[in-house]
């Protein structure tokens, strides 16, 4: 980000959540570097940016298709990048209807299943149907749209059958990629930006002004977001619209330009590469599901064809050494190297999902481990109400969170909801290790490894996890030692001996070793592996997780490498590690231009050396090292050898960046903007009202507010969004126990702008309740100007601001009610994430009622706004303007058609 | 002998016989980001408790209040509209015409930039700021507390700055009254009890070290000894602390609000960079965004034992008139 | 804010409360510094600060340095008093005054040792002779007027035991000694009288710094008429006559001292001298010491007229300090004595033509 | 009279002189260890520092001050907990017990530098509110109860086994294979090493417990 010449920073507050980090956008603005943010509130980003652009939340899509359409009426995309990197002059097959023909749908969407079926939306191909996934030549709409279904899908490049498209260079046919998006977004202009949004077409201009102005080959613009995009029912499609636009103006692959996700935890990268996620195996792999990946040939090819480019080809590789890693010689040709000693999914089995799952009784047993759902996730009183259905619940933790003693003290104790009495559940709280008791690595947000060291032992019980678990597999295996049962097979045949020191804590380097993978047949079996490309599909080798193999490399931890960093260069090669290969920027091979030299003097990165007939620069080439700009092999030939000499985009199936996504989405192949579960205001662009596939879950304990005008819509007239303070860590469990930081900021608060606060009678730093369909919480009052009303959709719009870091307990320095408590559960359909960042409510002076009368504040609030099961859940808004009829069958839905 | 006030090298005055360069702070509060990283780092070095009554202050994302005996750096926030922005522009532009204080031998410097005819219209004017800004004792040349200190427990390190030796200080309280900019406070014990049904659980609430001993900010003195940056500027994030020898930081300081002078916001200025103002110029130097005041700072702050010698003279006259009046008193008829 | 069952009982705080000790919580001064605006309150024109909060900080002493400041007065008054009466060969009035005077000296040692942050190192005060700290110079004179002042009044109590104490051989060098040490105590006692207003000008509180030119001219005064006073309530009236020539003198100083320390102090910071608990103080510590001074002048002679006379200048002398002590306080707890006489103060330079000496710059 | 440099003095004689006078009155406040030379008022007039603000006034202990950082066992390079940066950290431990956490200059991401959580980070580890037991609530009690660690692993062990065992699902209803039990479930992992993610996958995927999500999903 510090070589930036312009730095976007929206859905993040990034000097407070990142306060670190931020340094270099200051070194960046130090040297000229414009820095804008857009947010909803003026926070202390703003306090340091050039200009700060209040936006009302949820309404990012409509900005950002601005944007789009702006760069392209202006002819301001940067022409040699867009047509040799990306898929614009790709032809999309005839089937595909846009959102402008559908009223805000787009071609195959079956409105029982909620879901769409993609396969409309492939490219075109040769003969008559589009190119659709492998190994899915015989399937019906229906199955097709549960197969579209995320779940199906690891986070890795969406394959395709293979990679022979139809191209019009020229980008003039109606059919290209590069004249959808222009038609899709052609109604977003700077008005509706300032309907929609509440921004001034001035306020526009600038800021699209600004971005033109640093694109281009001289000039890079970075944009930064954080889950103030992705916590939306839209989240997904938030990213997609900033990568179409990068993509537009080249800003993707090169120095200070491209997308910085700002994750929040320490190592959450590191959470999702070796996921302990339903839907992932380490390396992105997908778990296998249930009549999708029923043998292990159906698996390999549903991930990836051996005809598509790119790196996903080769992914029976990483399959069969993962398998090998964790069953050993129990992993052979013979049984699919044990492909079935894997579970199936059968559907979405989230964490909103789960709990729901703990209410109807279906679990028993719940591990709690560093995370506090009783603050920190949505719907909290659904979380605590889930947790008191449990058997027995296992809280691994520092200190005492809200979600180990929600049985004593938790808020439903206090309504009368829940007698501590009945709670059947058991709890067994065991103390943590800090980060300087237990040796690891973490994996921060630019995909780097680094190593900590053990400091001091852990005090009293305190245990790492690593302890914990391997403890817990060494008694449970030795349980069902004897066992003669097929279900214990994968548990007694796993690879489970790791060294282990005096205290009995395994050694995690031996874990790393694990993870990065060794060789097990050859000349040199038993030592470990260097690159991934070394992976084999004959059980000859194993690797743990195939993106991290070279962290090992020459057996030593390169995750522990500390060359200072003033010893090095800018990309500074030789501190940690970064995944895959040790590659600081990703794409890279994009900041040459197609003849592989940089596309200019002040943005060089990566380049052609033609002597050395390699590319060379700054980074290690996100690229086969040795494939030439010119070269141009045939597609047929499938895998990394099809990768042309202009295809920057190596996991992607073609090889390009995709501005039109035929696969990989389940909402849409192009960002369209809807509004959210709740909105107060009516979308503006189309007849549906929200996202059509997005995930809602219709239950008496869920009900919504109603959106877009609704009847009872004025029941909760504003809208209210969540987010960080810089002084404490998510729900509080890391820093609501620690005195230095609790005094910093010792008290729940909400932000109200001053005529909001006249509207309520709110009293500056006096108390005020704030009421959500879902419950009801109290806060201090901050009248302040940061908080702008916004003029949309032709009415005023305010907006609040509520920290969500506050617990009701009585263990921590301090204690407060948890926004959290105020949200829903309604999920973005490709990643299941709830939407936290917009939704309704009301506010009024006061404290809030205790006990009963809290329950009863909250039931008459939903009864005057006549809130059904029903409400702001329907998925097509109007089915007559949107070309759906439920009964007939006419063109706008291919109804089973091979499609 | 030492001067009382005026410019002056303080750790000469004070006959340190080993030369070091003095050592202080800058702190350039336009690119503070009020994350009070400092505040925590100060206080897990030195072990200051926690003192805040953990309720809100009022004031913005202030809930520390005000420097004490257990804060020794504190975050200021400041919002302000836009009526607000242009006085501070003005009265900054006021500033810069008054022109440089030229006293001693001219710098390298160019002449003092006359802002007349740079073209001076602020960009976009935003209609709202956020001011922030971290502060701290200013290590002044001329100390108020150093001077008034009875025990010797305040004292002039060889570093240039202001340090209490809290095994010497027996808490009289005329160093808190002394220092012009209200930094230094003797030490209450006024840790907020614990919640007591936690008691049982864990160790008792570490007691409170140096109960009432004068206390302040160090300059991380123990942390110089060794020749490391104090705990405040190693941490802040966007280095809005610098650290570094005391010429160097007035350097930089000048060139800082030269720059921003030039981007035409005038509303820029210096705080305790002039060696000649009421206390001999200030070891720990600003960059403000508005009027001191604005800030909780003195507008014209002087260390009181600047004129000391005039109050001793009429004390002196009071002695004698007193003594004239007893004798008086005796002398005098049998009234 | 901790949550517990009696939150709702607690009424919602009505506006900023004093925290700790020198942190306001909140005093809404109505300025617009902070941004957020203040529904009722009208701001005022000029005025901005921080919150409302103080910029410099009231010094840490409680009630029993008012107190010290009245005896070492007394003290300081009683040895002239008892040096007078030994030259003059009064000695009932020699022996009252240098009891008083050791009497008021002690008193007020301990009550300086209490409001000690740390009193078990008093004698820390002894550590340094620092000519820079009124309070360092004020320790030595206050240790050497006491050793004058202990040595003539052990003398004393030994006379009025009738030589009963248990000095044996040293008895001869105390008679030999307790002339000069009279003498060595009155030498200390002007200083002793004098420092502590010195004491009080030289700091940053707003209201004692602007009246350090005067001040020491009141306390002297004061102490004048608080031991005059004493005197004349201890010695009879046949012995009392420069007690009451004292306290006369001491009343006009006081009065007059007073008088020109408002009219010559910075306008604004003399207002707490007139406001509030400190305004009450030095009204009524007035009207005693005009009081005891017209009885003295009139009913001097009369034993109990004087007596009472010498009681009202008692209690005069300890208004007078509690009255500028209090003022001294509030005025450093509200930020606009110590913003505006010094924002008036450095415009005041500019318009003379002074540019280079403020502490904020352009450049 | 400006005395030259400490210790140069040439009154020699008087030192014994001094000594006695020491003995003799026994008052020696807080310099009782060190000569009445030590004095500080002595001390103004042998060092120059006449108005006693540097040389003249220095305790003992200040003059023998150090950092913990110098005085530490040893140091130990880490990475702050709290967010996503990945700011490094230096660890310093004497006595087996972490003394400070602070800025690893080293660092290209951070160069010496933390938030305010991750100064906090040694309050993390030392802070008397962190909880070192293990805590058991039975079912239905009102309070926790201590509980040895070895007891409490034995007993969730046990009662994995048996929850797994009563939810297991081979197959669903068109005979496909399930293979897994949805009777138990985990949230968290951000805050973990890769390594502990790794076995945890690793352990509950071969157990059949799908349902392991972490805060990277909220």
């Amino acid at each position: 980000m510090a070589n930036a010449d312009c730095i976007v920073i929206q859905g993040s507050n990034m000097a407070e959540c990142h306060p670190v980090g931020f340094q270099w956008v200051a070194e960046a603005k130090a040297r000229g570097a414009k820095v804008i943010h857009i947010d909803p509130r003026f926070t202390r980003t703003s306090a340091v940016s050039d200009k700060h652009i209040p936006i009302r939340a949820g309404s990012d899509v409509v900005l950002l298709g601005a944007l789009i359409n702006y760069v392209i009426a202006n002819d301001l995309w940067f022409k040699e990048y867009v047509t040799a990197y990306t898929n614009a002059a790709t032809l999309v097959h005839s089937d595909y209807r846009d959102a402008e023909d559908l009223g805000g749908l787009f071609s195959g969407f079956d409105p029982e299943k909620r879901a769409y079926d993609t396969s409309s939306w492939g490219y075109a191909e040769e003969g008559e149907g589009p190119i659709g996934s492998p190994g899915s030549e015989h399937e019906h709409g229906a199955d097709a749209s549960a197969r579209a279904a995320a779940d199906t899908f690891g986070s890795g490049g969406p394959p395709l059958e293979h990679a022979e498209v139809q191209r019009d260079e020229t980008l003039q046919d109606p059919r290209t990629v590069f004249q959808i998006v222009k038609r899709h977004y052609a109604r977003y202009t700077p008005e509706m930006v300032r309907d929609m949004c509440g921004i001034k077409v001035e306020d526009f201009e600038y800021l699209a002004r600004t971005i033109t102005e640093n694109s281009g080959r001289d000039r890079t613009t970075c944009f930064a977001y954080a889950v103030g995009w992705t916590q939306h029912s839209l989240g997904a499609q938030f990213i997609r619209a900033a990568a179409v636009l990068q993509l537009l103006l080249g800003n993707v692959g090169r120095p200070g330009s491209g997308i910085m996700a700002l994750r929040g935890h320490a190592s959450i990268q590191g959470s999702t590469d070796i996921p302990t996620l339903f839907n992932l195996l380490p390396g992105y792999l997908p778990m296998p599901s249930a009549g999708r990946h029923d043998s292990f040939e159906k698996y390999i090819a549903a991930i990836g064809s051996k005809q598509q480019k790119g790196f996903w080809a080769d992914a029976d590789a990483y399959t069969i050494s993962l398998l090998k890693a964790w069953w050993g010689d129990a992993a052979n040709e013979a049984n699919d190297w044990a492909y079935d000693y894997l579970p199936r999914l059968t559907g979405a089995h989230g964490t909103y999902e789960t709990v729901m799952g703990m209410l109807a009784d279906e679990v028993e047993g719940y591990f709690l481990l560093g995370q506090n759902p009783a603050v920190g996730s949505a719907h909290g009183r659904m979380q605590r109400l889930g947790m008191s259905h449990l058997k027995w619940l296992v809280v691994r933790d520092l200190n005492l969170i809200e979600s180990a003693t929600w049985w004593k003290d938790g808020p439903e104790i206090e309504s009368g909801e829940l007698r501590t009495e009945d709670i059947e559940t058991e709890v067994f709280f065991l103390p943590a290790a800090t980060h300087v008791e237990k040796a690891g690595s973490f994996t921060q947000t630019q995909r780097l490894l680094q190593w900590r060291h053990q400091a001091v032992a852990p005090p009293g019980d305190c245990q790492s996890e690593l302890q914990f678990f391997f403890e817990l597999g060494q008694r449970i295996r030795e349980k069902l030692a004897g066992s003669e049962d097929e279900r214990d097979r994968p548990l007694l045949d796993l690879t489970w001996d790791y060294p282990t020191d005096e205290h009995g804590d395994p050694d995690a380097e031996a874990v790393l070793a694990e993870i990065n993978g060794r060789h097990l047949a050859g000349p040199d079996a038993g030592k470990p592996l260097s690159a991934y490309t070394e992976l084999r599909p004959d059980g000859t080798t194993a690797a743990g997780c195939w993106i991290y193999t070279g962290v090992y490399a020459n057996g030593f931890n390169h995750a522990a490498n500390r060359k200072p960093g003033q010893e090095q260069g800018p990309a500074a090669p030789e501190w940690g590690w970064a995944w895959p290969a040790n590659r600081r920027i990703l794409y890279n091979r994009a900041s040459a231009d197609p003849a592989g030299k940089p596309w200019s003097e002040r943005k060089k990165y990566i380049w052609w050396d033609q002597e050395q007939g390699k590319w060379v620069g700054d980074d290690v080439p996100d690229f086969p090292v040795d494939r030439a700009p010119g070269s141009n092999p045939h597609p047929s030939v499938g895998g990394p050898a099809a990768l042309g000499g202009d295809d920057p985009f190596i996991m992607q199936a073609d090889g390009k960046g995709w501005l039109f996504a035929p696969k990989g989405l389940v909402d849409g192949p192009l960002p369209t903007h809807y509004e959210a579960q709740e909105s107060p205001v009516a979308n503006a662009l189309y007849p549906q009202q929200q996202s059509p596939a997005r995930l809602v879950f219709p239950r008496a304990d869920n009900l919504s507010a109603p959106s877009g005008g609704a009847s009872g819509a004025d029941i909760y007239p504003y809208v209210f969004t969540t987010y960080r303070l810089t002084e404490h860590h998510t729900a509080g469990g890391m820093s609501r126990w620690l005195p230095y930081l609790s005094e910093l900021q010792p008290e729940m608060f909400c932000e109200v702008s001053p005529e909001l606060a006249a509207e309520r009678g709110l009293e500056p730093y006096g108390w005020a309740t704030i009421i959500s369909p879902r419950s009801a919480i109290e806060a201090k009052v901050l009248v302040t100007d940061r908080m702008r009303p916004l003029a949309v959709g032709g009415h005023t719009v305010h907006q609040i601001g509520l920290p969500y870091h506050w617990g009701v307990g009585s263990n921590a320095v301090v204690s407060g009610d948890a926004a959290n408590d105020l949200l829903g559960v309604a999920l973005d359909p490709n990643v299941q994430i709830q939407e936290s960042k917009v939704a309704s409510c009301d506010i009024r002076p006061g404290r809030r009622p205790r006990g009963k009368q809290l329950l009863d504040l909250v039931a008459d609030y939903q009864a005057r706004a006549g809130l059904t099961t029903e409400t702001s859940n329907q998925a097509v808004t109007d089915p007559a303007a949107e070309g759906i009829e439920p009964a007939s069958g006419e063109d706008g839905r291919p109804d089973g058609g091979t499609g | 002998m030492g001067q009382l006030s005026g410019p002056t090298d303080p750790t000469a005055d004070a006959h340190w016989e080993h030369s070091h360069p003095r050592k202080g702070f800058f702190t350039d509060t336009s690119i503070c980001i009020g994350c009070k990283a400092c505040e925590v780092a100060c206080k897990e070095w030195n072990h200051n408790p926690q003192d805040g009554d953990l309720e809100l202050l009022g004031s913005s994302y202030d809930n520390t209040g005000a420097l004490g005996a257990s804060t020794w750096r504190h975050v200021a926030f400041i919002e302000q509209g836009q009526e607000r922005i242009i006085e501070a522009r003005e009265s900054g532009r006021a500033l810069v015409n008054l022109g440089m204080p030229r006293i001693g031998p001219p710098t390298s410097e160019p002449s003092p930039m006359d802002l007349a005819e740079a073209d001076t219209t602020p960009p976009d004017t935003a209609d709202f700021r956020w001011l922030m800004s971290s502060d701290v004792c200013k290590h002044c040349t001329h100390a108020g507390c150093l001077d008034v200190c009875p025990t010797g427990a305040l004292f002039r390190t060889e570093f240039g700055t202001v340090v209490v030796q809290d095994d010497v200080c027996n808490g009289c309280g005329t160093c808190v009254a002394g220092c012009p900019f209200g930094v230094i406070e003797r030490r209450s014990n006024g840790t907020v009890k614990v919640a007591a049904s936690r008691e049982e659980q864990h160790a008792k609430h570490p007691e409170v070290p140096n109960v009432g001993v004068a206390q302040k900010c160090t300059l991380c003195y123990d942390r110089l000894v060794a020749d490391e940056t104090p705990a405040c500027a190693k941490a802040c994030p966007t280095t809005s602390i610098k650290f570094g020898d005391h010429d160097d930081m007035v350097e930089t300081a000048r060139e800082r609000v030269s720059a921003l002078h030039a981007q035409g916001l005038t509303e820029a200025r210096l705080y305790g960079a002039n060696e000649n103002d009421g206390v001999g110029g200030t070891g720990s130097v600003f960059l403000l965004l508005d009027e001191p005041e604005v800030y909780g700072l003195p507008p014209d702050p002087r260390v009181p034992t600047a004129d000391l010698p005039r109050m001793y003279r009429r004390a002196g006259m009071a002695v004698a008139g007193m003594a004239a009046a007893a004798a008086l008193a005796f002398l005098g008829g049998r009234a | 804010m901790t949550l517990s069952e009696f939150d709702s009982f607690r009424p919602t705080k009505p506006g900023g409360r004093r925290r700790k000790d020198g942190k306001s919580a909140r005093g809404r001064r109505g300025d617009y510094g902070d941004g957020s605006r203040e529904m009722p309150m009208v701001p005022e024109p000029e005025f901005t600060s921080y919150y409302g909060r103080p910029v410099v900080k009231p010094a840490p002493w409680g009630d029993d340095v008012a107190i010290y400041l009245f005896l070492g007065g007394v003290a300081a008054g009683s040895a002239l008093l008892g040096v007078g009466g030994q030259l003059t060969g009064r000695p009932t009035l020699r022996r009252n005054a240098r009891l008083g005077a050791l009497a008021a000296v002690s008193a007020g040692a301990v009550a300086l040792v209490k409001d000690l942050g740390r009193p078990e190192r008093f004698l820390n005060m002894l550590r340094t002779f620092k000519v820079t700290s009124p309070m360092s110079v004020g320790s030595w004179i206050l240790s050497a007027f006491s050793a004058g002042a202990g040595v003539s009044a052990v003398a004393e109590i030994d006379r009025m035991s009738g030589h009963r104490l248990p000095l044996g051989p040293l008895r001869k060098v105390l008679q030999a000694v307790e002339g000069p040490a009279g003498v060595e105590a009155a030498v200390f006692a002007g200083p002793l009288a004098a420092y502590t207003a010195v004491l009080l000008g030289d700091t940053a509180t707003p209201t004692w710094n602007a009246a350090h030119e005067e001040l020491p001219f009141v306390f002297v005064s004061s102490a004048c008429l608080a031991s005059a006073g004493l005197a004349m309530v201890t010695t009879p009236v046949r012995e009392a006559g420069p007690a009451r020539n004292l306290a006369l003198l001491g009343v006009v100083g006081d009065v007059v001292a007073m008088k020109v320390m408002e009219h010559r102090m910075d306008p604004i910071a003399a207002e707490p001298l007139r406001q509030g608990k400190a305004g009450t103080l030095l009204k009524w510590s007035e009207r005693l010491a005009v009081a005891g001074g017209v009885g003295t002048l009139l009913g001097g002679r009369n034993r109990v007229v004087a007596a009472a006379s010498g009681l009202a200048l008692l209690a005069a002398s300890a208004l007078t300090r509690f009255g500028v002590f209090e003022a001294g306080l509030a005025s450093a707890k509200d930020p606009r004595y110590t913003i505006e006489p010094q924002k008036n103060r450095l415009a005041a330079r500019r318009a003379a033509g002074v540019t280079g000496d403020a502490i904020t710059t352009g450049g | 009279m400006t005395g030259s440099a400490n210790g140069s003095l040439n009154w020699a004689d008087t030192r014994n002189l001094v000594l006695l006078l020491q003995a003799g009155t026994g008052y020696a406040p807080e310099m009782a260890p060190r000569s009445f030379l030590q004095w500080p008022v002595v001390r103004q007039l042998s060092t120059g520092d006449l108005l006693g603000r540097g040389p003249a006034v220095t305790s003992a202990k200040t003059e023998a001050i150090a950092p913990r950082t110098a005085t530490a066992d040893r140091v130990v390079q880490s990475v702050c907990p709290y967010c996503a940066v990945g700011c490094g950290q230096r660890v310093y431990v004497k006595d087996e017990k972490v003394v400070q956490i602070e800025g690893d200059p080293d660092s290209p991401i951070s160069r010496g530098r933390l938030c305010p959580k991750g100064s906090a980070s040694e309050q993390l580890v030392n802070s008397p509110g962190r909880q070192t037991k293990v805590l058991y609530r039975a079912p239905r009690s009102t309070e926790w109860e201590h509980l040895d660690l070895a007891t409490a692993v034995e007993m969730v062990a046990d009662r994995f086994i048996e929850t797994r065992r009563r939810t297991w699902q081979q197959e669903d209803d068109q005979g496909r294979l399930l293979r897994r039990t949805m009777g138990i479930a985990s949230l968290g992992g951000a805050t973990l090493d890769n390594e502990e993610n790794y076995l945890i996958k690793k352990l509950f995927t071969a157990a059949g417990a799908v349902q392991t999500e972490n805060q990277a999903r909220i």
